[in-house]
């Protein structure tokens, strides 16, 4: 089980946790973090040896107070990551929707493909890692406080963008912010929009049901949990999920 | 590949005899209706009881060497908001067997009754990690047949009673279900086990222990169908351990009349159409009836016979 | 690779706690002494009964999955004969310990006089697979106590009883054992198990069924090993699919006082010396003790709790 | 499981049996072949595709009624199997221990070693493989009833054999045969001779013991069939052998 080589601090509620152990895995893809004695939950590599992790719950708290030297049991790669295709490409991070996105964002600059960044978050101090999409390509950012970039939301960025310039649009963050976007998203563009999904991750190994989407049932564990447009357009998604019970919660 | 692998069981007609095992993506509506879609004969839900169940915490799933450990602690939505899944599940065109669990009659009767239009009930006698249900009741032969007379009088439904393989003797308690009316057994759940990270001493699940499944356990089901369908009058549905056809016929020959995939489903979700076409070349060019497999294990003769 | 490993065992000093389990190379004074050579910490024999026994027809083992079905039968030479081989067993300088079977008390203690010179005796109450021996006298508490008593009564040495893990509830066995006066419990023999050759119809044993080992029973005997040291006073050996030091690390952490290795012995006869060597070097990357890891499982908290 | 491909009668009582699948393995491994219904017993491989087997009990019987397109259950190779060196070797095969020796002569031939093969047989129609042997290299017969050949036992042709020509012996046959031939071959010798011993097998998995030989505890099944001289000089082999009980019984 890897061992927690470094701990970066990224924004007063978000921490880096680099691992002793490299995954092989594409952006997008996540890990089963096992924070012993407490819960095990999904993260996705931010880096391919890093999970990145904002503070939420029990089990992120739990992570926080561990440090250099502590293990933390991981297993994993699962699902099935972004699919890069094109020459240029838009990305769109909202908070910690960032951690998937940033690897993605290099992975597509080191292959030729021009990235823009629209990245998004409360305020200033909870922009994640702005300075790897930058150097990635174009940065645009937004938050909600004003403090830096666009006062307001990314999605107000993203209707001032031209997506006729791109081949691709890759989001992860707040399920309201994603549902947003595929609203904006013409729907001739709907196949070549990929978002990462979050829903409640009991196995990971495709097997419980837990995470299963109406109305295709597709397993955001193993399935995705990386869809296009298409497969969500007229899903649960943007509407409601599931908690642990299997009781349809409202996305708020 | 046109052979006829249709089959009546229990009063239901199923195009195939390869169904979906309780708790694997059943827990909605739409992936009972996926299951359908991948070519099961029919879906067994997700077990379902009287409240809503958060079941057990993190991790709830772990891999050992040739199988899977969970503890998944029965979760469910309860009858009341299930019961609109149920319907869901039926637009896949399939059988849909709602499987209900409870801690005494009564409940099971509340569950049973909340989900009128399931086309047949499994009773959970048999999970073996969740305080006071499933296990805990269906290793008294005594209860079982209570349980499975008290569900048998509230539904003209067929009525499955699921055993788990945790006792001395499995078919004591599967001639209690069948003196409780039940229409067929459903063998095996999963067998308790447990597993240690050496790291740091912690049981590998959150609930510490939980059930094994999988390839591992596959000996261990054919076995039990074997004893049962020599003990019973009633049919065998075997589970356990199935990833391929291979494995489904050989639960036929030891005494199946149909099998149900758990485990293997989540892995590869198309395999219900995989195994009945396997199962239908494999009868194909053996020039064989499903009849004629069924129970073959008990057939065979010895030299020293 | 220094740290002493050494343990105390109802009494027998044993340089490592990684024994030979019964029925594995243990036929034989010389088998035994080789796997003494090779590293056990101590040596079980085959089971040996009253009279010779050439066991059931072959085919006695079978592979599986992720382990081995087998229904040897208890073939034995009868205690007679093998006396001889427990002197030349006793060659290889460490505890020779007599697993012996018998249809009930009388005959338990005719084989146990008969073995004078073992340094400790298992009781086989468990093997599931031969008529009136093994498991069918070690799912009932009444005769587990009786049995026990008996050879405890006729002999000085350590009386170990070995548990069949085919049985509804474990400790309750394990606690007659106990009141019976043993030492120490064994968990687990084989688990009872199945398979047939989807070809013919033919089960695959000789017997038809058998006990199945390996990688694959390894969750059951943790979960078994864990329960009984929760329950028990006395020493528990651990066994069941330990093929490696991480296995036996896990038992340990499990409850395990000492573990037994059964069938990856076969696979490879050197795999005392490896286990060992493997804790060994654990305990010391952890600076641990051994007795610092034994039950670790029971000792880890909860943020719940 | 294999299908019998065709039946080969090679003596009266000796018949090979062509599968339809090809074993991977050393001259000297077998299998376990498995009869259903009645038992489960270990042949060498005769042929990369075949078992040459000798009517002698149950199985073996049951075996005779067999025919093309019937199914045998067979598993392994299992074994060691002989290891070829030198540049001449002498092969001394008696009765259906001609059986592993056939395809170690034409593996030795092929190699460009030099091959001597001693056969031997109670009659004429019961030589077995004579003609392979004799396409690989020199072959002297014997016939106890003198019907072929030498009249008499190979062990007497080993005698007037001046085994300083040869780089290593390879026998398998009757084990009072072989153990005299490891009685006429010198010391010097003993760790160039290699014989196939012939044990009660139950599992050949090297695992429930029934096979082991005093004083070493080796397992025929596994760390055999085939042992070296040195192996053998000072063991259980020539005086004693274990039944399916386990109990000693006197070789013959
Ligand atoms: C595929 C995927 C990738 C993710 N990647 C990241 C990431 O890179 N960085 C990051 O900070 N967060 C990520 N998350 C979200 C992260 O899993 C939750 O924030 C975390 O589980 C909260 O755990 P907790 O115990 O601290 O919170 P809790 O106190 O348990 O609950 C807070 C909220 O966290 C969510 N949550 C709790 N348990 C789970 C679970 N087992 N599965 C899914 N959600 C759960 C629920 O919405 C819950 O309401 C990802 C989620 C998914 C599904
Ligand atoms: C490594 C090895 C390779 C062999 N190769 C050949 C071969 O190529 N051709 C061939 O004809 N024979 C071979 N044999 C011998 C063959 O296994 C026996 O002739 C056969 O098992 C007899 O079975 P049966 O049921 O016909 O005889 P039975 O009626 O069962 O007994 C006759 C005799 O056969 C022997 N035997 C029976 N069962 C076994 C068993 N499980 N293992 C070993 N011996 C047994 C015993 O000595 C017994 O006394 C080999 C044996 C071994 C150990
Ligand atoms: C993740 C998981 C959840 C399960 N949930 C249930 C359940 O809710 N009710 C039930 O009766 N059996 C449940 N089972 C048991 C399976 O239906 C099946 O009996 C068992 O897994 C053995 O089959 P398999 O080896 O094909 O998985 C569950 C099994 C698994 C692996
Ligand atoms: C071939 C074989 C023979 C066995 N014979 C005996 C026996 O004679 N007596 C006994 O108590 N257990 C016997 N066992 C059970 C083992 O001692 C052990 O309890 C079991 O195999 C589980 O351990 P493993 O997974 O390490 O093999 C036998 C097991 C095997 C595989
Ligand atoms: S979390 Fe279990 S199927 Fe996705
Ligand atoms: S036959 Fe079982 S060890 Fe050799």
């Amino acid at each position: 089980m890897p061992v927690i080589e470094k701990v970066i601090d990224e924004t007063p509620y978000i921490r880096t946790f680099v691992l002793d152990r490299t995954f092989r895995a594409n952006p997008g893809q996540y890990v089963m973090v096992w924070v012993r004695g407490v819960d095990e939950v999904p993260m996705s590599l931010s880096y391919e040896n890093a999970i990145t992790v904002q503070k939420v719950g029990d089990a992120t708290s739990a992570m926080f107070g561990l440090g250099k030297g502590d293990r933390l049991g991981v297993r994993g790669p699962y699902g099935n990551g972004f699919t890069l295709t094109g020459r240029s490409i838009l990305v769109i991070a909202g908070g910690v929707g960032a951690a998937p996105l940033a690897s993605l964002a290099e992975l597509a600059h080191s292959s030729g493909i021009s990235v823009t960044t629209l990245l998004g978050a409360r305020t200033k101090t909870e922009l994640l890692f702005a300075e790897r999409f930058r150097q990635a390509g174009e940065l645009r950012i937004a938050t909600d406080d004003g403090s830096f970039g666009h006062a307001g939301f990314v999605t107000q960025l993203l209707e001032r963008t031209d997506l006729s310039d791109f081949d691709g649009i890759y989001t992860c963050g707040p399920e309201q912010m994603m549902a947003r976007i595929l609203n904006i998203v013409k729907d001739s563009m709907l196949d070549r929009i990929q978002l990462s999904l979050h829903r409640y991750i009991k196995c990971g190994f495709g097997i419980c049901g837990a995470c299963c989407i109406d109305p295709e049932g597709l397993r955001v564990c193993a399935d995705g949990p990386v869809f296009t447009g298409i497969r969500l357009a007229n899903s649960e998604f943007g509407k409601y999920r599931r908690n642990e019970c299997g009781m349809k919660v409202h996305v708020q | 590949m046109s052979r006829d692998i249709t089959i009546e069981l229990t009063g239901l007609h199923l195009g195939n005899p390869v169904l979906l095992a309780a708790g694997i993506l059943g827990s909605t509506g739409a992936s009972l209706k996926r299951a359908a879609a991948s070519g099961a004969g029919a879906v067994v839900t997700k077990s379902i009881g009287t409240v809503p169940k958060p079941g057990h915490p993190n991790p709830t799933m772990a891999e050992t060497a040739c199988g899977f450990l969970n503890a998944l602690g029965l979760p469910n939505p309860s009858y009341r908001e299930f019961a609109d899944e149920l319907r869901v599940a039926k637009e896949g065109g399939v059988p849909v067997i709602a499987s209900i669990f409870g801690a005494d009659a009564r409940e099971f009767r509340e569950v049973a009754e909340g989900l009128a239009g399931a086309d047949a009930y499994e009773l959970n006698l048999s999970c073996p990690h969740a305080e006071g249900y499933g296990a805990m009741v269906g290793t008294d032969p005594g209860l079982v047949e209570e349980l499975t007379a008290a569900v048998k009088d509230c539904t003209r439904a067929p009525v499955w009673a699921k055993l788990t393989p945790n006792v001395t003797n499995i078919t004591g308690i599967g001639l209690a279900a069948q003196r409780g009316g039940a229409d067929a057994v459903v063998a095996i759940n999963t067998v308790r086990g447990m597993a240690i990270d050496i790291e740091s001493g912690y049981p590998v699940l959150g609930n510490k222990f939980g059930g094994l499944s999988g390839p591992s356990i596959k000996p261990i089901a054919i076995k039990a169908v074997y004893d049962l369908y020599e003990a019973l009058d009633i049919p065998v549905i075997g589970v356990g351990g199935i990833s391929s056809w291979q494995d489904a016929v050989e639960m036929i020959m030891a005494g199946a009349a149909s099998v149900q995939i758990g485990t293997a489903a989540g892995r590869d979700p198309e395999i219900f159409r995989k195994v009945a076409s396997g199962i239908i070349s494999y009868l194909d060019s053996n020039r064989w009836e499903l009849s004629d497999i069924r129970g073959l294990a008990h057939e065979v003769t010895y030299a020293s016979d």
